[in-house]
């Protein structure tokens, strides 16, 4: 073995040049999950008290790095991670593997602002579930460093293990509830279709390196981009996609969502629903704009396809559902169609700056509402105890505020103007439109539709909870930790903002075309 | 991405209270008004039940319903103030100077810009600002003058700029700007909206006095009383909006307080279910909506303010089939919104709600959204319609069957409530029909005169139904007017002012509606420019014979023949009769606003047309209106058709059924099937007995006792035998079709198309249940093959 | 003359892949479907080292030691999950494990 | 070093009776794998074909990688899989009971994925040859590792850290 390294006499390894700076985010967030795991160790069971305050508090901080990085990016610009000396430049050249433009740094902004709120939902439920604390908050930290890293990751092994260490912390916390066999079942239905779900992208990801022999992907783009057509682009560009259907829950790799959100601790699901569903589509834009790019006639077609199928399936799954989590698991499976609905139209030189914003745009919209209804839906249950949405009946009678706050999410959800909701859908309607193609039109025609049909339940949710008698007449009023009131507030004055005054946050996802596309 | 700039880069808004004087300044504030309704909801919803009771008087009233009147009344009051000023700044605008300026940009000639500057200044003078608005310029401002005339300037990029003259007043800054769309907020006030700011804001006050006795007790009181604020804020939003996205914002608001009013009682499972099927039929029309100001927007060069969509579509810049298609979609919103014929379903069924609020939502004001809506948008349908030079389009079209159907179903309902809705129906059907043969001023006076007796009509069947808690006339009701006196005044002189009889509003508007028509020249009438649209004149009179006849039947049902209910009625109290008497005043004259010209001569001419001129929009950006001719013949013709209608029924009910019931001694509803056999005769019935006499001798005296010889025994004959079996044949047929329309046509069909899309997306769903399976390894095979299969298809394909 | 084709390797790829596919399809014992995994798994890598071997590049190597690394850590934890399932349920049949469905 | 010496005096045909002989008994023992009813025989024919890939890797020229797969799967995986089928007491002929429609449903997933992989693999890389002539150096992944990958590196430290943690909590009993 020995042998074999000494054998290596080759150039001098070169160290790249490497940006602290543009790096700085990661670096906090790293160093946040190294202390929650040895305040564990140090401190042991005394350390549970503060470290959901620690993990809060931490992810706050890292906000204050990326808002640096931030105002950098801002007019387009593109930080490098890391440089290195080609010969005969002068300057060093930025290597295209992490790349951090204004695209990313949006998406770090909203994977570090949800998994604050999503502290902030477990801070209560994790502590007075009776669950191992202090490696909750820790793997909740290394998921959100591996969304964090995918928002920059633009070669192929770096969206692989930045989806891996998203994924397998969130797998261990869907079963975080270790007595419970549903937790478990969901645990476990995660991890394998996960496991299955990144096995065929990976099998993709060869054949598009065999395509040409790199993994970043503008070398892709450049070998499939525009060339005849080619089965095993195809084949890579499709098993590839299949592997972020599944994180969105797009129709038909969607099943796993409603069994898994059920089992999964409330938070967790929020969190699955949430993040780990906008880092499937964070990787999804960064493969369409920049690896598959040119390769409209593949991708186009494929995600028209599940755009229509999730939209359609996914409303007509949750009319029928009883359980809240389900419900919302299908109504956020119709969503991810109504989020995929403009990368259908992408191919689209024209457009393709609008279809790209629209998504991002939808994204954050997306993230507050459902993080809220979970929220909502966390501070009942410490009541009724249930997810069932006939337990929620007559919730006004007791929790007017949650109920008012719910039915503001749900309307936003069902997209009823003014609210955030609706300007995301008015947004992804107007690039569909814009494209002005047929299959554009068909596209808007179905999420109509489906906007109809969508109405309903959640419609219905509201009317329960607004209109029925609370069970057993019981009017005890329920105590939302502070914690709850906090992520409440964040979510629904954004949820409001975006859809009242978008222009205060409306550039915030106004964002240019991916660095290299 | 300029972030940090996001907020201050919201043009500033700039208002320039320059209204020539202190009195006409509302009309740049008319904003306040909906703010009132909304504060008022807020105040309402989150202290309402905290806040007890006041005493007024001696009542104790809740302060909910208080906040809520005086909120209410404090905007009719700004309501009444902003119509003194409309007209004042109406009659101030120089129509000549409009026309002139019209006349330049209609010929496409550009003013120069020593034009433009000499118009400016001519605006400066009369103390009016200039609106600017285009491409280049950025929306700085937007303001009309009070004592003048208002000029909206377009500043090309070149220099050269094009001043349209608009009564109407703007005002509005950019909402925001995001993703490459603009977004201007703001608010257009004219004709339109001043009419319906009225309407809204007295229907609005008269519903919350009522509404303080009808769910007097009620558990949801306070609830109530925020979403009539709300509903009444959204309303207000809705009619004073200056671009589409306002206009779809407020279309989707009253729709959410629609249904959280008519599920009042939510407790009661069809309650609930009406609310929903009402808020999705609506969601239907709303995606026309949504589809169809979204194809204006592109269409007009990225911009929702309607004002310069409706310039666009009348200089010809947007291509006529873009027009078609957006003009389509709109008007599937029009047919949920306003009941339409196949999209009515819903409004019937959301009668479930409490009665004041199908006063106020189902018959005044929301229900005529889609209406509004056509008037606002009307250049877009008025080009894509080619209404001018047809004789038949889809709006006409649908409005003419809308007509006739609605008022064929209101023949076969027993709950008084479905009658007055399918009326509702029926007389939206005559807008949207009045609107689609080019009669814009006639549509919105029907819609205007509509607002009250409908109001009035369903205020006193609640009145009825509050008395004797149902709403079945069959079962509950007869005989209501001994007990009921007041409430059955003005049930009648509603009545009568819908039936269209003279000289009751009614009468005035759906006159002008069939004038407006222009069909059959030989009635002297003419549509102005427009086309001559036969069928809907035809339609239109049928439906006027309908109106009368079914009216009647609710009449003769509810108040008269003998009290076939349970308890003791007694008339309502004064908060539920005022709001009543007022309304039938109200029917009654609000049809001399706009007499028709030639019908007063002399020195009183200038009442001629008031509504007209104070209405109508003065603007470039608005087609041609035209003004039919009106026509003693048409309106002799239809009084005549119009009379025919109630005529038989009163034959049917009041000489027939009535004879019938004295025989069988009891109320009796209907004449049972075939001739019955001979029942002894009740003492009971003998007064009534006495009374058919009574009824026939007059009869008798006056058809054949006028005459002798031959002469009165043909018409003695024909009394007995013709008129008789042709009356009876009449009213029997008429209750069939409505009877065969209702069981075969409205409910399988249109109500079951409904349901049965609702069943089966549910039973699909169901379905698709099935493979949720909750087996992993099942899902992973959906997986794998879902994968091989779309990678294969694609593979394949391309 | 004898040529070695990159063929040959790409469809010993694909049939440990259909094999493993089949594997976790119709295996009903936990542990084992965790093994099918592997073979999939494995498909992979022989792709990505064929790959780098025909295009002469490097990517694939490392990019297969990262699956190697990855699995690695995948395996751990879908054995962790099992082992919960085994004391919960005292069961590791997949198919027994559908108490949410619908 | 063994490729190496292959390498440098019979180019092809050696190195095609290996391939074809290791590609058959790693088939044959895939084919066991998914079919034996033993599980501990599942495992130990799953080794055969995890070996078989580090053969085809160092027959490729990729002799880290080869080393590297003997030392995770079959020095690390299989006994984790051992500890697992130990600790979960799995029976003997445990999937007797498997019904033939789900077998049939799984064989025709498979076959179904195979037909589009290999359609695909054939209709580009129809008769393209590997003509590699020097095996890749440990110093040069290294290298490669340390430049470019060093966030993809540094990330799965953390994912195996992170995945170690977990893995723990959930399986200890508690």
């Amino acid at each position: 073995m020995l042998d074999l390294l000494a054998q290596a006499a080759q150039p001098e390894f070169a160290r790249p040049r490497i940006d602290w700076f543009a790096l700085s985010p990661e670096l906090v967030l790293l160093s946040l999950g190294a202390l929650l795991t040895l305040l564990d160790v140090v401190f042991a069971e005394r350390a549970k008290a503060i470290t959901s305050a620690i993990a809060g508090l931490g992810l706050v901080g890292v906000i204050i790095p990326l808002v640096a990085v931030w105002t950098r990016v801002n007019d387009g610009d593109v930080l490098y991670a890391f440089a290195e000396k080609k010969p005969g430049a002068t300057d060093p050249v930025g290597l295209e593997h992490y790349v951090i433009d204004e695209y990313a740094i949006v998406m770090k902004i909203l994977f570090v602002l949800v998994g604050y709120v999503v502290v902030l939902l477990s801070t209560n439920y994790v502590a007075e579930g009776d669950y191992w604390e202090s490696e909750y908050y820790g793997l909740l930290i290394s998921s959100i460093l591996g969304m964090v890293v995918m928002a920059s990751a633009r070669d192929l092994i770096g969206i692989f293990v930045a989806l891996e260490l998203l994924s397998i912390p969130a797998y261990l916390l869907a079963a975080w509830r270790k007595r419970d066999k549903l937790s478990n079942e969901a645990g476990l239905k995660y991890y394998l279709m996960g496991v299955f779900a990144s096995a065929v992208m990976l099998y993709g990801m060869s054949l598009l390196y065999g395509t040409t022999g790199s993994t970043l992907l503008v070398d892709i783009s450049k070998a499939v981009g525009g060339r005849e057509s080619s089965s095993i682009a195809t084949l890579g560009i499709v098993f590839v996609a299949v592997g972020f259907a599944f994180k969105v829950s797009a129709v038909p790799f969607h099943n796993w969502a409603p069994d898994t959100y059920e089992g999964a601790p409330t938070p967790v699901t929020a969190f699955l629903a949430v993040a780990s569903k906008t880092a499937g589509f964070v990787a999804l834009l960064t493969l369409v704009y920049v690896g598959f790019w040119g390769r409209g006639d593949v991708y186009e077609p494929l995600m028209w396809f599940l755009a229509a199928a999730s939209m359609t399936i996914g409303n007509l799954l949750a009319l029928r559902q009883t359980n809240f989590v389900r419900m919302m698991a299908y109504s956020g499976v119709a969503q991810t169609g109504f989020i995929i609905a403009p990368l259908a139209v992408a191919g689209n030189g024209d457009i393709a700056d609008a279809a790209l914003s629209t998504t991002v745009n939808y994204l954050a919209i997306y993230a507050a509402m459902n993080l809220g209804a979970f929220g909502v839906l966390i501070a009942l249950a410490r009541k009724t105890r249930s997810a069932e949405i006939s337990d929620m009946r007559g919730a006004f009678h007791y929790a007017p505020g949650l109920t008012a706050v719910m039915t503001v999410f749900l309307f936003s959800l069902a997209g009823i103007p003014p609210i955030g909701g609706w300007f995301a859908k008015f947004r992804v309607f107007s690039v569909l439109v814009q494209d002005d193609s047929v299959s554009g039109y068909l596209l808007a025609v179905v999420v109509a539709v489906n906007s109809v049909i969508a109405l309903y339940y959640y419609a219905s949710v509201a009317r329960t909870m607004w209109a029925d008698e609370a069970p057993d007449g019981d009017l005890t009023p329920v105590n939302v930790p502070p914690s709850l009131v906090a992520a409440l507030g964040i979510t629904v004055a954004i949820t409001l903002v975006f859809g009242i005054l978008p222009s205060v946050v409306g550039d915030f996802t106004d964002v240019s075309l991916l660095a290299g596309g | 991405m300029k972030f940090l700039l996001a907020a201050s880069e919201v043009p500033e808004v700039s208002f320039t209270s320059d209204v020539g004087g202190g009195f006409n300044i509302i009309l740049e504030y008319v904003w306040v008004i909906p703010l009132i309704m909304a504060l008022s909801f807020a105040v309402i919803l989150f202290f309402g039940k905290s806040l007890g009771s006041i005493k007024i008087g001696d009542s104790e009233t809740p302060a909910s319903s208080t906040i809520g009147i005086a909120a209410v009344g404090t905007c009719f009051l700004l309501s009444l103030w902003a119509g003194a000023a409309w007209i004042d700044h109406r009659d101030n605008f120089p129509e000549a100077d409009a026309t002139s300026v019209l006349e330049h940009g209609g010929d496409g000639e550009h003013s120069d810009d020593a034009e433009h500057s000499d118009e400016a200044e001519h605006s400066d003078e009369e103390g009016a600002p200039a609106y600017f608005d285009g491409d280049g310029a950025p929306l700085v401002d937007a303001s009309v003058g009070g004592a003048g005339a208002a000029a909206l300037v377009e500043a090309g990029e070149d220099g050269h700029s094009e001043v349209h003259a608009s009564v109407a007043i703007l005002k509005g800054f950019t909402w925001f700007q995001s993703g490459g769309h603009e977004f201007t907020v703001g608010i257009l006030v004219d004709g339109p909206t001043i009419l319906m700011l009225f309407v809204v804001t007295l229907i609005s006050l008269l519903v919350h006095i009522y509404s303080t006795d009808y769910v007097h007790g009620d558990r949801r009181y306070t609830h109530f009383f925020a979403f009539l604020s709300l509903f009444t804020a959204s309303m207000l939003f809705l009619i004073m909006s200056r671009s589409t996205v306002q206009f779809i914002t407020a279309w989707e608001l009253v729709g959410v307080c629609s249904f959280a009013l008519i599920g009042h009682w939510w407790e009661e499972k069809p309650n609930s279910d009406a609310a929903l099927k009402a808020f999705l039929t609506n969601r239907v029309g709303d995606m026309g909506l949504l589809i169809g100001m979204i194809i204006l927007y592109f269409a007009a060069g990225r911009t929702f303010d309607i004002m310069t969509i409706n310039e666009m579509a009348v200089a010809g810049e947007i291509p006529r089939n873009t027009l078609l298609i957006a003009a389509l979609c709109l008007t599937a919103a029009v047919m949920s919104k306003s009941g339409q014929f196949i999209l009515h379903t819903w409004l019937p069924d959301a009668m479930a709600g409490p009665t004041p609020v199908s006063a106020l939502i189902h018959a005044a004001t929301m229900v005529v959204a889609g209406v509004y809506m056509i008037a606002r948008l009307y250049p877009v349908f008025f080009e894509g319609f080619a209404i001018s030079g047809s004789s038949i389009n889809a709006l006409a079209l649908i409005g003419a069957i809308t007509v006739v159907f609605g008022g064929m179903l209101a023949f076969v309902q027993d709950d008084i409530k479905k009658v007055l809705a399918y009326s509702t129906v029926s007389q939206l059907g005559y807008m949207v029909m009045a609107l689609g043969v080019g009669a814009w001023t006639a549509a919105l006076f029907h819609l205007f005169t509509h607002a009250f007796f409908k109001a009035g009509l369903f205020l006193g069947a609640g009145s009825v139904a509050h008395s004797v808690h149902s709403f079945d006339m069959k079962k509950d009701m007869g005989g209501m007017r001994k007990f009921m006196p007041t409430t059955f005044k003005t049930f009648v002189i509603c009545s009568i002012s819908l039936a269209g009889v003279f000289p009751f509003a009614g009468f005035w508007s759906k006159d002008e509606i069939l004038v407006g028509t222009g069909g059959w020249g030989l009635f002297g009438g003419s549509g102005g420019s427009n086309g001559a649209y036969t069928l809907m004149l035809v339609m239109g009179l049928v439906g006027a014979m309908l109106t009368g006849a079914y009216m009647t039947r609710v009449i003769y049902l509810t108040f008269f023949g003998e009290f076939r209910g349970h308890g003791h009625p007694h008339e309502s109290g004064k908060r539920i009769t005022i709001p009543l008497v007022i309304l039938s005043v109200f029917a009654v004259g609000a049809g001399l606003l706009n007499l028709p010209p030639g019908f007063i001569t002399g020195e009183e001419a200038g009442w001629q047309e008031r509504f007209g001129h104070f209405i109508e929009p003065q603007s470039a950006a608005f087609p041609p209106i035209g003004h039919a001719t009106p026509s003693y013949t048409l309106a002799i013709v239809a009084s005549i058709l119009g009379l025919l209608g109630p005529a038989i029924a009163v034959f049917y009910y009041f000489n027939r059924v009535e004879a019938r019931s004295k025989v069988e001694g009891r109320s009796l509803t209907e004449l049972p099937d075939g001739l019955t056999s001979r029942v002894p005769i009740a003492k009971a019935g003998h007064t009534l007995l006495a009374e058919k006499y009574y009824l026939d001798h007059l009869y008798t005296d006056v058809i054949a006792g006028g005459t002798k010889g031959p002469v009165a025994d043909m018409a003695d004959w024909s009394n007995k035998h013709l008129i008789d079996n042709v009356i009876d044949t009449a009213g029997r047929t008429a209750v069939t079709a409505g009877q065969f329309v209702y069981t075969k046509i409205d409910q399988p069909l249109v109500d079951g198309a409904v349901d049965g899309a609702g069943k089966a997306s549910s039973a699909f769903g169901d379905e698709l249940r099935k493979s949720q399976t909750g087996k992993v390894q099942q899902y992973a095979a959906y997986l794998f093959a879902a994968a091989a299969v779309l990678a294969g298809v694609l593979i394949i394909v391309i | 003359m004898t040529e070695v084709y990159l063929n040959q390797f790409l469809i010993l790829a694909a049939v440990l892949f259909s094999i493993g596919v089949y594997g976790v399809l119709a295996r009903r014992n936990g542990v084992m479907v965790l093994m099918s995994i592997e073979l999939i798994l494995n498909s992979v890598n022989i792709n990505l080292v064929a790959f780098s071997a025909f295009r002469g590049t490097l990517g694939g190597e490392v990019f297969a030691l990262f699956v190697i690394a990855v699995a690695a850590a995948e395996v751990g934890v879908g054995l962790a999950l099992v082992l919960l399932l085994y004391r919960n349920s005292k069961t590791i049949d997949f198919s027994e494990v559908d108490a949410m469905k619908g | 070093m063994t490729d190496a010496v292959i390498l440098a005096y019979d180019p092809e045909v050696p190195r095609q009776i290996a391939f074809f002989l290791i590609a058959a008994v790693m088939v044959f023992s895939a084919f066991r794998v998914v079919t034996t009813k033993n599980v501990v025989h599942a495992a130990l024919y799953l080794v055969l074909v995890l070996a078989g890939v580090a053969a085809q890797f160092i027959l490729l020229g990729a002799e880290f990688v080869g080393v590297t797969q003997v030392l995770v799967y079959i020095g690390a995986v299989i006994v984790l899989f051992l500890f697992g089928i130990m600790l979960t007491r799995a029976e003997l002929g445990d999937d007797e009971s498997v019904a033939t429609e789900r077998r049939g449903m799984a064989a025709l997933t498979g076959v179904l994925l195979f037909g589009v992989m290999t359609y695909a693999v054939v209709d580009v890389f129809d008769d393209q040859t590997i003509d590699r002539t020097e095996a890749s150096t440990t110093g040069q992944i290294g290298d490669a590792i340390f430049k470019e990958y060093i966030i993809p590196f540094e990330a799965v430290s953390v994912l195996l850290l992170a995945a170690l943690i977990g893995a723990i909590v959930i399986a200890r009993k508690d």
